[in-house]
């Protein structure tokens, strides 16, 4: 295994990591800390806040993460086969062919279902 | 791969997945509440397979199909046929409780149900690790989806929970055992394990550590003591339609897979899982049985019953290889299936009258809900006194037979341990023999709560009235169901 | 040159630990700078182009004060934004609220790990190029949530649903997009993708532009820069900062440099994105014509040249479309994209085994 | 369809019919054809006797067609001298049974007529079954109607009773299973028991068999001191279901030691034959005594059962023909005498609803027709010479003597015990002046009743005075089954 | 140092018994119940991809591909619950799946 094609990514991740605390850091150091009750109050268009903001919400940004998820993975399946699609020619297209089409089935399945409508 | 051979071995299924596509989508447009159209073409399409996996079953041929992935033989033929017979007659059972639940809001029970049967079917006809996996989670993700399907109500979606997370563990535990026989065997191909693991040359501890979870993640799934905390919960909590949907036809699958992986991948460790197998069913008859006792909720005394009843099927596999001889694998493999068969076959009618005495307003759950069931309505009464009495082992009642042939397996065997075994059983079966009589104590000797006579739609009467019938008539001519399972496990090990 | 470069490092100190351990990271290091640097002067840039660029659309100036033609308004800014408070909103959680911006940044950082931007010239040459890019890339919606969620602010939190649920919702369209690139060119090295662009009847014509894949993938094409621009929210995708609705979204609770770090992210995002559709679909670093003049020109001219138009592009779009509603982004990923791609991709399939394949 | 199916099936038949059409609101009707069909059952069983062809010990009217054949189970029907008058018994008593439950039943009475036609009809299939299975599957069935006999025209305390009945009996036959199985493998995959009679097996594997049967029959005939559910069991079922279960139930188990115990374990059978004596004696002599404290006619009845029936094993395991025949004989005679002992208390029951001896006094004065026939069946009971009980009884104590004597004596002194308590019962319940006010108001038996009880007495007295009919059939068979006895089985 | 087939190994072991032990001791919080299982899984993921390249045989990784997949499907489905569960309940927390019991 050719791990040191694999050393720069993960540098690459550490220095964006730095990229996102050092400016933090700085900004903690130049900026001025005057903190006062009124200013940190969450935003609420000046109202006070009623109620702790994490609250129930509408079950479609659910549906929508769990319908990625699904389409997600079915996409990472079909990377190693759209890469190898020469070698496996005719008859792997076929199969995936077949996929999809089970694939679509669900998907008309949802969209009648109304999971994809947001009015 | 593109040979129409390898298509041919699963015909049924893929007529199985074509309509079951086509279920979901056409109940999209169907808008009667009680989902008429949805069922009868549901029904229509279940009876079709059957009748393929029945025909196939007949030829007798053995096929291995897209280069032994899956297999296509009498004995997985005829468990694909049961199942699917017992899917159809649970969708008959089903459909009004469902609809007084509000379940038929979508067509989901059918479609959910086909691909249950879908996945059942892949398990049973699956010659590799990957597809008896897949099969597997095919089946348990749509019975998570159906114990979920009464949405509002709090003990299903709890029961829903347990399910899932126990389910899902389980399956990890069976993955955790299948890589280990992976990387002992090299191969993940049940002929290429059993062919790696009789050569010898490998590492007997390794086999034994990956055996253990592989018998632990199917005792997980068959619900056998001590992994069988789940089924008392989900077969309680779960709308009673979906009980039957996961306590009714995945048993088959469940047979099957422990067939395919115990026996056709690691019949050389037959010595050690047999050990593991008598000592969990020794397990699963004490405590089913005892538990089974304390119980005032009906679903949940079948459950425990289940317990015990799987602890007989499990003890059909104990005996099939006495001092490294196969001579009476056949034998006891068969028994096994025979009582699985069996089995299926009268909790379909038990849970049927349940739901069908659940439909009059309340969950008809509480043993104590059956009070007077005989003045009431004697036909239904009479149905679940022949089940309880074929689970309870008393003949003329086919649950005799089955009883009969696993514990014929365990004598023929000749082994002392064995044969304590069968003596174990028998008592056991006598505290069983208990609880079953008290239901039916409390239909024919106490006086009804209710005077309400009990109704039931046509096909629900017909198909309920048949199912009690056939636990008797088998019962009385037992041996053509047995013969079949006999050939179909001979057929299977000859390969 | 580099080559001498390395090895004057390499000597630098006489011992093997230096040698086989901190030299080797050290040089990384370097042309990790050497990346990142042109980047961050890119986006600050980009801020600046993009009010100028829209001031022209509009027929006003744009920034024109600080320095001539405004040339120092982006230093200007970022001076600004470091002196400022950094506030912690009082109901917040402190380490996932500083987490949030972390988390925005890394990823649209370090996707440019695997970008090449000449036939050798690619920090890290990784056959799984393309899926490393959309592996990282995905992060980004973590960092958008953290954020939303640690603030503890109504506001932020349904921006910040609304953020991801597009988010994810273009990833999968872009996903498809991807899938059909990955068809014709056979490869996941994002290398391999540009040179495989370069070969064909078009290009044996010297039409090379001609046979990039923006041409027979021109749904895709289009489908992935719309994708795009929903996937960094920018206009007219950006229901989440839509001032009038939910103030700036997530970021609503951020003052300072957590503020200016989301903005980083997402003008570096913006760069990521184009240059990718010119990787994939515009043929990289090669030139668009064979002829003599254009192959004078350095590939990597012609790749900032072809990003800064995609770039561009992008502003274009912000000046010229209204803000959609959140139900359209919703219907036009799920409802048109998806199926969309779905079909050409079938398309594709089918195009690659007929006798008219134009990739063999 | 052959003589012994036809007696087994057709009441099963008529009892399917019943429940499937029989109404409540048509009970008539449903008596009507109950009637019938145990009539009819009991005709077909006739031909059993005439046809039957004295001086042979094979079976006759044997049937066999193959049924399991996994397991090379058949459906294998005969009969010999042993079993013969045990299926006649029980079609008869079947008749009168019916007849007896005609007006004391009114609810549910298609399902309590067709329980008893079932049950009647699994009997006869154990009787005559020549197949372990078969045999197994007809002894496990009657388990069922049997229990909803009790458990729902029971009395106050039914359900214990009906438990108790199905576990007590269903724990003992379970082991029987793990014996058939066993036998099974043993004779390389045959459940014929004639063939079970030829097989020779160890001493220990005997015992073992020896005690797997006890297990299942022991607990059935019932003997002491597994006895205990009798008593709780009669006193609480219905007036039809004690009359079955003395008569005819009690006799599976007997009928079970001879056709499997004694035969195929013939060497456990001698060597532990002893053990059983002295387990009858015990029933014979300690139970009697038991019986004669009783405060409760059923219960007093059952207790004579069980003492009854002590002589029936007492009378096997003396391995005398003498001691077999006796035994047969009283389990026929017990049969007759024990059903009558029942319906006649069922008689008063009905009128007064008390069991209780002290509830009664100078019944004779109110009933004098069914004091006459209470009476003669006392005598019988007590086995008074010229009634059936005398025979079975007398034949024992011959043959017992003849063993050894001093076990004939303490027999013997069972019938002074037997005697003891009937008469002492007998005069308490009918003699004597009226006792109160329900005494007072009995009306004497009705035509349905006296034809009962007629019909019973005919038979009683006709086996009391010329037995010689139920002894000839069973000469042959018994003398062949103690040469086979006799004979080790060692290997 | 070179990492055998053994460290692997051992580190699938561990991550699975981890698994486990948070299935079986976590009393709080139904998430970490999901999130234990999906540790089970990349656990046995972890096996495969081992086993798979130092047998050189490509079908283990074929596996660790759909039990990926499976994964997802069945945490879908798992939150799907949860979520019902929740509206149900107003709660995820292990200690109150307790309606069930006998």
């Amino acid at each position: 295994m050719n791990l040191e094609q694999y050393l720069p990514i993960l540098l690459f991740i550490l220095v964006g990591i730095a990229v996102g605390i050092i400016p933090q850091v700085l900004g903690y150091i130049l900026g001025p800390n005057r903190p006062d009750a009124e200013k940190n109050s969450p935003y609420e268009c000046g109202f006070e806040a009623f109620e702790d903001a994490r609250m129930k919400f509408d079950v479609r940004y659910y549906l929508v993460a769990i319908l990625f998820i699904l389409f997600d993975l079915e996409i990472a399946f079909l990377f190693p086969w759209a890469v190898a699609l020469k070698e496996v020619g005719v008859a792997g297209f076929v199969a995936v062919v077949i996929f999809l089409a089970i694939l679509v089935v669900g998907f008309v399945y949802e969209w009648k279902k109304g999971a994809l409508d947001w009015e | 791969m593109m040979d129409t051979s390898s298509w041919m071995t699963i015909y049924p299924e893929i007529v199985l997945l074509v309509m079951a596509c086509v279920i979901a989508l056409a109940d999209l447009f169907v808008k009667s509440p009680k989902r008429t159209a949805t069922y009868a073409l549901t029904l229509l399409s279940l009876g079709g397979v059957a009748w393929l996996h029945a025909m196939y079953a007949d030829a007798g041929q053995t096929l291995y199909g897209f280069g032994r992935l899956v297999v296509s033989d009498p004995m997985g033929h005829w468990l694909k046929c049961f199942a699917t017979i017992a899917v159809m007659v649970t969708l008959v059972y089903s459909r009004p409780y469902a609809a007084d639940r509000d379940m038929l809001r979508g067509g989901e029970i059918f479609s959910l149900s086909m691909f249950a049967l879908l996945g059942m079917s892949f398990m049973i006809s699956g010659q590799n690790f990957i597809v008896i996996y897949l099969g597997l989670e095919l089946l348990t993700l749509s019975s998570y989806a159906l114990v979920a399907l009464r949405r509002d109500h709090t003990q299903a979606t709890e029961a829903a929970m347990k399910y899932f997370v126990l389910g899902a563990m389980a399956s990890g535990f069976l993955l955790y055992g299948m890589s280990m026989m992976y990387g002992a065997t090299g191969s993940l191909e049940l002929s290429a394990v059993f062919k790696a693991v009789a050569s010898g040359h490998v590492n007997h501890q390794v086999l034994v550590f990956g055996l253990v979870f592989i018998v632990a993640g199917l005792a997980f799934k068959i619900g056998a003591v001590p992994f069988h905390m789940w089924i008392p919960d989900v077969y309680q909590g779960a709308p009673t339609a979906a009980t039957l949907m996961i306590g009714g036809a995945p048993k088959l699958a469940a047979f099957a897979i422990m067939i395919r992986l115990l026996v056709e991948g690691l019949l050389p460790l037959a010595f050690d899982w047999q050990q593991m197998l008598s000592f969990l069913a020794i397990g699963s008859l004490v405590v089913g049985n005892l538990a089974a006792i304390a119980q005032t909720n009906l679903k949940r005394m079948l459950a425990y019953s289940t317990i015990a009843q799987m602890g007989f099927v499990l003890l059909g596999f104990v005996a099939g290889v006495i001092n490294g001889q196969t001579l009476l694998a056949a034998n006891a493999y068969s028994s096994a299936m025979f009582y699985i068969v069996s089995y299926v076959l009268t909790t379909l009618a038990s849970f049927g009258v349940i739901m069908l005495l659940a439909r009059q307003g309340f969950e008809s759950e509480e043993i104590t809900d059956l009070a007077g069931l005989n003045q009431r309505s004697p036909l239904y009464a009479g149905v679940m006194a022949i089940c309880l009495f074929s689970m309870a082992g008393i003949p003329p009642m086919v649950g005799f037979y089955a009883k009969l042939s696993v514990l014929q397996s365990l004598i023929v065997s000749g082994q002392s341990f064995y044969i304590g075994l069968a003596i174990f059983a028998v008592l056991m079966s006598l505290i069983g023999a208990f609880y079953y009589l008290r239901v039916v104590k409390v239909m024919y000797f106490d006086e009804p709560v209710t005077a309400t006579t009990v109704s039931a739609t046509t096909d629900v009467r017909v198909v309920l009235s048949v199912n009690g019938l056939l636990v008797l008539v088998l019962g009385i001519v037992p041996g053509a169901l047995m013969a079949l399972c006999a050939d179909a496990i001979a057929r299977m090990l000859a390969v | 040159m580099i080559d001498a470069l390395y090895n004057g490092g390499l000597n630098l100190v006489a011992a093997t630990w230096w040698a086989t351990l901190v030299w080797p990271v050290l040089w990384i290091l370097l042309k990790i700078v050497a990346i990142l640097a042109p980047l961050m002067g890119a986006v600050a840039y980009l801020t600046l182009w993009e009010r100028k660029l829209l001031g022209f659309m509009q027929v006003r100036h744009g920034p024109n004060r600080v320095g001539p033609f405004g040339l120092l308004q982006p230093i200007a800014d970022a001076l600004k934004l470091l002196t400022k408070e950094l506030i912690n909103p009082s109901a917040a959680s402190l380490g996932l609220f500083r987490l949030g911006p972390i988390m925005a940044i890394m990823p649209a950082l370090a996707a440019w790990v695997a970008i090449p931007f000449g036939p050798e010239v690619a920090l890290t040459n990784i056959n799984a190029g393309l899926m490393l890019v959309m592996a990282i890339t995905s992060i980004e919606v973590y960092g958008v949530i953290i954020a939303g969620w640690a603030s503890n602010s109504k506001y932020a939190f349904l921006g910040a649903l609304r953020a991801s649920a597009q988010m994810v919702s273009y990833e999968i369209a872009m996903g498809f997009c991807f899938l059909v690139v990955l068809m014709v060119s056979g490869s996941m090295n994002l290398t391999e993708i540009v040179l495989s662009q370069g070969k064909g009847q078009m290009a044996h014509m010297g039409l090379g532009f001609l046979s990039w894949n923006w041409l027979p993938l021109l749904p895709i094409f289009v489908v992935y820069l719309i994708s795009g621009v929903a996937e960094t929210n920018r206009h007219p995708f950006d229901v989440v900062e839509g001032e009038a609705e939910i103030v700036a979204g997530h970021m609503v609770e951020y003052s300072g440099m957590g503020f200016a770090i989301f903005f980083l992210a997402e003008y570096a995002s913006m760069w990521l994105v184009s240059i990718l559709a010119v990787i994939m679909f515009l043929g990289g670093w090669l030139s668009p014509i064979d002829s003599a003049l254009f192959n004078m020109i350095p590939g990597w001219i012609w790749l900032g040249l072809k990003t800064f138009l995609v770039v561009s592009m992008f502003i274009w779009i912000r000046a010229t479309f209204p803000r959609f509603r959140y139900d359209q982004i919703m219907r036009l990923g799920w409802k048109i994209f998806i199926p969309v791609t779905l079909v050409w991709l079938l398309v594709v399939g089918a195009w690659l085994f007929s006798p008219w394949n134009i990739w063999k | 369809m052959g003589l012994l199916s036809l007696a087994i099936w057709m009441p099963i038949a008529f009892g399917v019919i019943l429940l499937a059409f029989g109404r409540d609101s048509q009970a008539r009707a449903v008596r009507w054809l109950a009637l019938i069909g145990s009539v009819v059952s009991f005709l077909v069983t006739l031909p059993l006797y005439s046809g039957f062809q004295l001086g042979t010990s094979a079976m006759q009217f044997v049937e066999k067609a193959p049924w399991i054949e996994r397991f090379n189970v058949h459906y294998h029907l005969g009969v010999d001298g042993i079993s013969l008058w045990l299926v006649l018994l029980t079609a008869f008593i079947n008749v009168i049974v019916v007849i007896a439950g005609w007006e004391v039943i009114t609810r549910k009475v298609n399902q309590y007529m067709a329980a008893f036609l079932i049950l009647s009809g699994l009997m006869i299939g154990v009787f005559s079954a020549l197949d372990g299975i078969l045999f197994y599957v007809f002894f496990e069935a009657t388990l069922i109607p049997m229990y909803l006999i009790i458990g729902i025209w029971g009395g106050p305390n039914k359900i214990y009773a009906a438990f108790k009945f199905f576990l007590y009996t269903l724990m003992g036959s379970l082991l029987t299973l793990i014996a058939l199985i066993y036998l099974y493998t043993a004779s390389n995959g045959s459940f014929d028991i004639l063939t079970w009679h030829k097989l020779q097996l160890s001493g220990t594997v005997q015992t073992l068999l020896f005690f797997a049967f006890f297990a299942a029959f022991a607990v059935k005939v019932p003997m002491w001191p597994v006895h205990t559910w009798l008593p709780d069991v009669h006193v609480e079922a219905p007036t039809g279901g004690s009359a079955v279960l003395a008569a005819i139930m009690l006799k599976l188990g007997a009928y079970g030691f001879l056709r499997f115990s004694m035969p195929i374990a013939p060497d456990a059978a001698r060597e532990w034959g002893m053990f059983i004596i002295v387990l009858s004696l015990v029933a014979v002599v300690y139970v009697g005594l038991v019986a004669m404290v009783q405060q409760d006619m059923k219960k007093l009845v059952a207790y004579s059962s069980v003492a009854h029936m002590g002589f029936v094993t007492l009378g096997f395991f003396i391995f005398n023909p003498l001691g077999v025949s006796g035994g047969i004989v009283q389990m026929i005679a017990h049969g007759f005498v024990s059903a009558a002992m029942f319906l006649s208390i069922g008689v008063l029951y009905d009128r007064v609803h008390s069991r209780e001896i002290a509830s009664y006094g100078g019944v004779v004065n109110t009933m004098p027709k069914f004091a006459a026939f209470a009476l003669f069946f006392s005598m019988a009971n007590c086995g008074l010479p010229g009634t059936a009980g005398f025979v079975g009884e007398w034949m024992v104590i011959l043959g017992a003597v003849k063993f050894n004597f001093w076990i004939g004596a303490l027999s013997a002194s069972a019938l002074i015990f037997g005697a003891a308590y009937t008469l002492w019962m007998f005069k308490r319940v009918y003699l004597g002046p009226v006792a109160n006010d329900d005494v007072k108001a009995l009306t004497d038996i009705n035509a349905r009743e006296f034809l009962v009880m007629a019909l019973l007495a005919a038979a009683v007295l006709y086996m009391g005075v010329y037995p010689k009919p139920f002894t000839d059939v069973m000469d042959t068979s018994v003398a062949d089954l103690l040469k086979h006895v006799a004979l080790s089985k060692l290997p | 140092m070179t990492l055998t087939l053994g460290h692997f190994l051992s580190l699938g072991a561990m991550l699975f018994a981890l698994a486990v032990i948070g299935i079986f001791l976590n009393r709080k919080n139904l998430i970490v119940l999901l999130m234990a299982i999906e540790l089970m899984l990349l656990a046995v993921n972890m096996n495969f991809v081992a086993f798979s390249h130092y047998l050189g045989d490509m079908h283990g990784q074929v596996f660790v591909f759909f039990i990926l997949t499976v994964a997802a499907a069945e945490s879908a489905i798992g939150l799907a619950i949860l979520v019902l569960l929740f509206r149900n309940k107003n709660s995820i927390n292990v200690d109150e799946l307790n309606s069930l019991k006998g």
